[in-house]
């Protein structure tokens, strides 16, 4: 199983014939993703490692029978992209641009509410489900095939831990980057309840950070509906208050949003917090 | 981008929204078309200037030159005023709040609105502060705006004012790409007339580039973040003396909370992002050096980005250009073996677990 | 069980304090539908028929658990009505209202599909389950409960035919008038998709007009998806192209709508045709 | 409402799509401001004019007056031209096709474009013709027009061009709350600028109210169709001699198969919908004698309207004022032995079932 992706996918590319397009379809490929398409207006009939390139989505769809898109499309293209593969009937997205002004993502993620797909991002670095399929932009070398789920709204930070989980011999079932923009489309709840569904997912392992109130709320989620074991890191412990913290969701307003809070939320909870990224793979041992 | 409260100002007159006669005012001159009493108003993108002694009423224009001087270059948490906003004294009958910003978790405009305006919103008791959460594929409704409306004990007249302004501030929030319009007070004037005292106006910087009209506002950021910005290098000024690099916000972060459970003090945030351009490392280099810290931990985790890359980029701005405090790295990752030795080669300090090299740095940076 | 309206439905009415209102909750109450509120901003306190009426459909949500709206305001209103029920929750909305501009409609049908919500109209008459609910304008006193579900792009077509059946002993499951608009929310196959699951309906009668293909689609749906017999009447054999005939939807643009088209797909369709609405009644018997 | 070729022009100009030098003309005065050689229309809201004659070119002044007065006054199945566009030739290089329209089945504005401008659309084969949906909650975005103009073969300036007509086509289309919107031939000059030759607009009654700013076109109905309009009765002419009254649309259609199954011929639709205002009822059958049928065939269901009491309006009419020719009815429903009874007494003929009545509406009208 595992979740959101797996050797179901057939993945096109929006921006694939870009210096990032180019370089991630052939790292997803050799981890194993179905990648069948590329989009790039204007460049039908060009291959990138022999993946066809297509002008519009819909012609790639149709082509390919293309059900998942990555999207690697500048900020300000990114929405008309979005709305592009949701209308052409795509139905998993993963938006790894970053810097997307936040009422496109708010219109696009409400959009993709009504086209019934599940959207992943903006600004994340992607999905990977070890030994099935990666749709997004993670290292594929830090895997392991396991039963721990993770999901982060940071990347670096989700790939120490990962990192950390393999090199102790705990494999991932997946890992999911949620993105570190103020608005993103799957949220920590969305991730618990898949993991929860999910026969292959074991643990669960979320990486938050300060801003808004999404740890939170997946604390309330989970005292009523998990029952699997979850642990948990929170960045920014020691952030200041309203600075922006590198991820534009990254950002302590008006006395909301700080790593306290999140921490304490989660305790309540039941989760087992790690002090340092790299002490999860310790906590699960346990 | 944080508008001053004149630049807010100027765009609810775009959106209709009625603001008192008023001008920035530099000198005796400038009072010249202006009705006393007034009202000076130091413009600074912080809260909190009215305690900080940033707003007077003046009555006459001796009164006004003498408290201009004194606002004029007052420094308010670390911000010097450089513009001062002279307006006409409104007759208030009745202040309210109205703000409209953004709700995460529902991913929606939410409005908030409350019969007692003036004060700080945060010290209004919930049940006072009425909330409408506006769908973005729809947008704002006539149904949305009764609501609110109904709620603040408006006579009719009034109500139909404060329907337009809400309609109108819903337009301008979302044209402007914003963050935050807030408007306290709104004030219901003698005359009935609704007019916004105060203006927030907070644009959403990733669509900056949408709004060329918006001249940037360049006092929220200290000159070395300024320098960073442009340089496209996420960089954020902190209390402390330990300048961190390392790659992504979380783990900048996280290294930060290593360095306080340690009792170090971080100085610098410097996230080097995906990058693994030479000329990029060299440039965050010289703007952490430009912070002066007492110590630099740098903090890699090699994925897509190879660790023995960034070392590359490290050892040749270290050996070309000397560092005059100490460098602690931790490296992990692709390729981190090849990394390490270079920057052993370079002459730096590698910790083993992120735990020993912050250990290291806090200690050093004592 | 019966379609769409039935026990569960709570119904809330918008518009509830006008003449139209006043009369048709008395009527709905007398036919055993459990009106639940009524919304007339500005009205709160009020009572119709015992019935409470609130200034805001989430504050009659809140009060009463309505689930179901009845929209009866004027046109120029309708659309903003529909978001409002829409936005406080509702999942089932029944819209009188004729005359509301077809983009309006076009948003609220779409924005139905975001929320989750049936829409049936606009520019109908309701819906009635015999027995059940009557949610709509419908005359309480012709129908009967029984096993024929019917669904109709008319409205006194419709009590006509069911009045015959009823007259005939035959009684109904549901009644759906779809509406006589170009955009409505509820279709014929949506109709035949839940009749088709419900065990209380066993055959279904479909009244056609002229006026855009919703009925030879149906036809196609029929023939791959429907196993109980279907019987269908439709109007405007002799209509002339270009008028329109009553019904903002029914008229033949440049070729297209025409009875003749629809009579012939629905035949191909192995669906039974009635020459005079009163006739419906005798193909079911036989 | 269908408008004009020359005020669909005027709506096009407002969202700048650019449409020839061309003016109303009427005398020979209205001529001085053109450029030889003109085009000649006639405004009549129909296709179909230019094999009626209803086009002229003509290459100077003496041309222009002689076919002026040939075109105005001209009779172009069924519409008089009271109005006449002349209009500078334009350099047509490219001859595109344009529209938005309405797809009922998928409930969004179908846009289609095609190549093969300038002829009927209906004559263009279905794989030279490119089609795109737009979803209303969204409204036209970039991929939309892309996929649009990448079909056309246009060069690179051209595409921009048409992209923006295109673009604004769609706002005038929603904007304006339009059925229709079609350009054909929307040309590609010589100079490589984009340019309406045509124009048909046609917006939606029901939101004729939000367009205050469209002056009502007169043409499109009868006399008698337009005097129901302005009374709220829906009332359509046809060729027959049977006129129809029933309530609700759907019904009367019904009721004019029934007369057409009988070899009857339907002259009047007169839809009475859900009224039972005696009023209404008598200034139906005032319009209804108006258009003087052979037979009145009333064919009532009664459900919230009670049958008798549209029988007493009936009765109230025809009693009071008279009527003559025979009147056939047909009551079915809520009270209809007591209507029947009314009806009787008015001395109207009673079928008793639909059947019977159409073949005996028929059989009279023979």
């Amino acid at each position: 199983m595992a979740v959101f992706a797996d050797k179901n996918n057939k993945v096109l590319v929006q921006g694939a014939t870009g210096h990032q397009g180019v370089f991630h379809i052939s790292e997803m490929l050799d981890f194993g993703t179905n990648v069948v398409a590329g989009v790039t207006p204007g460049k039908a009939g060009q291959e990138v490692h022999g993946v066809p390139i297509f002008n519009t989505v819909q012609e790639g769809v149709d082509a390919t029978g293309a059900n998942t898109s990555l999207v690697l499309v500048p900020a300000r293209f990114a929405k008309d992209a979005v709305f592009e593969a949701l209308n052409a009937g795509i139905k998993t997205l993963v938006v790894i641009t970053e810097n997307i002004p936040f009422h496109d993502a708010m219109e696009f993620v409400h959009y993709g509410k009504y086209q019934d797909a599940i959207i992943i991002g903006p600004n994340c670095p992607g999905i990977a489900s070890p030994g099935k399929a990666k749709i997004g932009i993670l290292p594929g070398q830090i895997f392991k095939e396991g039963s721990v789920g993770v999901a982060s709204r940071s990347g670096t930070l989700t790939y120490e831990i990962v990192n950390s989980l393999t090199e102790k011999g705990i494999g991932q079932s997946t890992c999911i980057g949620l993105g570190g923009d103020p608005i993103i489309g799957t949220t920590f709840i969305d991730a618990l309840n898949a993991f929860e569904k999910d026969k292959e997912t074991k643990s669960v392992v979320l990486v938050g950070e300060i801003g808004g109130t999404a740890e939170e709320e997946a604390a309330e989620y989970i005292k009523e509906n998990i029952s699997k074991p979850v642990f948990a890191f929170i960045a920014g412990r020691t952030a200041p208050s309203g600075k922006r913290m590198g991820h534009a969701g990254a950002i302590i307003a008006r006395g909301k949003g700080t790593a306290d809070s999140k921490i304490k939320a989660f305790e309540k909870a039941g989760v087992k917090l790690a002090k340092f990224p790299t002490d999860i793979a310790d906590l699960i041992e346990k | 981008m944080k508008l001053f409260e004149y630049r807010g100002k100027e765009l609810l007159v775009k959106y209709e929204i009625a603001v008192p006669n008023g001008k920035l005012v530099k000198t005796e001159k400038d009072f010249s078309t202006l009705n006393f009493p007034l009202v000076l108003k130091a413009q600074v993108p912080i809260g909190g200037r009215g305690k900080a002694g940033g707003i007077k009423t003046v009555k006459n224009l001796k009164d006004a030159k003498e408290n201009l001087s004194n606002i004029l270059g007052m420094d308010i948490r670390g911000y010097k005023v450089g513009k001062v906003l002279a307006e006409e004294m409104a007759d208030i009958k009745k202040e309210l709040y109205l703000s409209i910003t953004l709700d995460r978790s529902k991913r929606m405009p939410l409005i908030m609105a409350s019969a007692s305006g003036g004060m700080d919103i945060e010290s209004v008791p919930d049940e006072e502060i009425f909330k409408e959460w506006v769908n973005p594929l729809i947008g704002i409704q006539p149904f949305n705006i009764r609501f609110i409306t109904s709620k603040l004990k408006l006579d009719k007249e009034q109500s139909k004012e404060f329907s337009k302004v809400l309609s109108n501030l819903y337009k301008l929030f979302r044209e402007y790409d914003c963050e935050l319009v807030e408007i306290n007070p709104l004030i219901v004037r003698g005359d009935g007339g609704i007019m916004a005292l105060d203006s927030k106006v907070n644009i959403n910087d990733d669509a900056m580039y949408r709004h060329q009209d918006i001249e940037p506002e360049l006092v929220e950021l200290t000159p070395l973040e300024q320098d960073a910005k442009e340089k496209g290098i996420t960089f954020v000024q902190l209390g402390g003396n330990i300048g961190v690099i390392a790659n992504g916000a979380g783990l900048t972060m996280a290294t930060l909370d290593a360095l306080t459970h340690f009792k170090g003090d971080g100085g610098v945030f410097l996230d080097l992002g995906g990058t693994d351009d030479p000329e990029k490392v060299k440039q965050a280099f010289e703007l952490m050096k430009k912070a002066k810290p007492k110590v630099i931990f740098l903090n890699l985790f090699g994925g897509i980005t190879k660790c023995d890359t960034v070392a590359k980029g490290v050892k040749e701005v270290i050996t070309k250009e000397g560092i005059d405090c100490p460098v602690i790295t931790r490296i992990k990752g692709c390729n981190e073996t090849q990394a390490k030795e270079i920057l052993k080669d370079a002459g730096l300090i590698t910790g083993v677990t992120l735990q020993d090299a912050a250990q290291k740095s806090s200690d050093l940076a004592r």
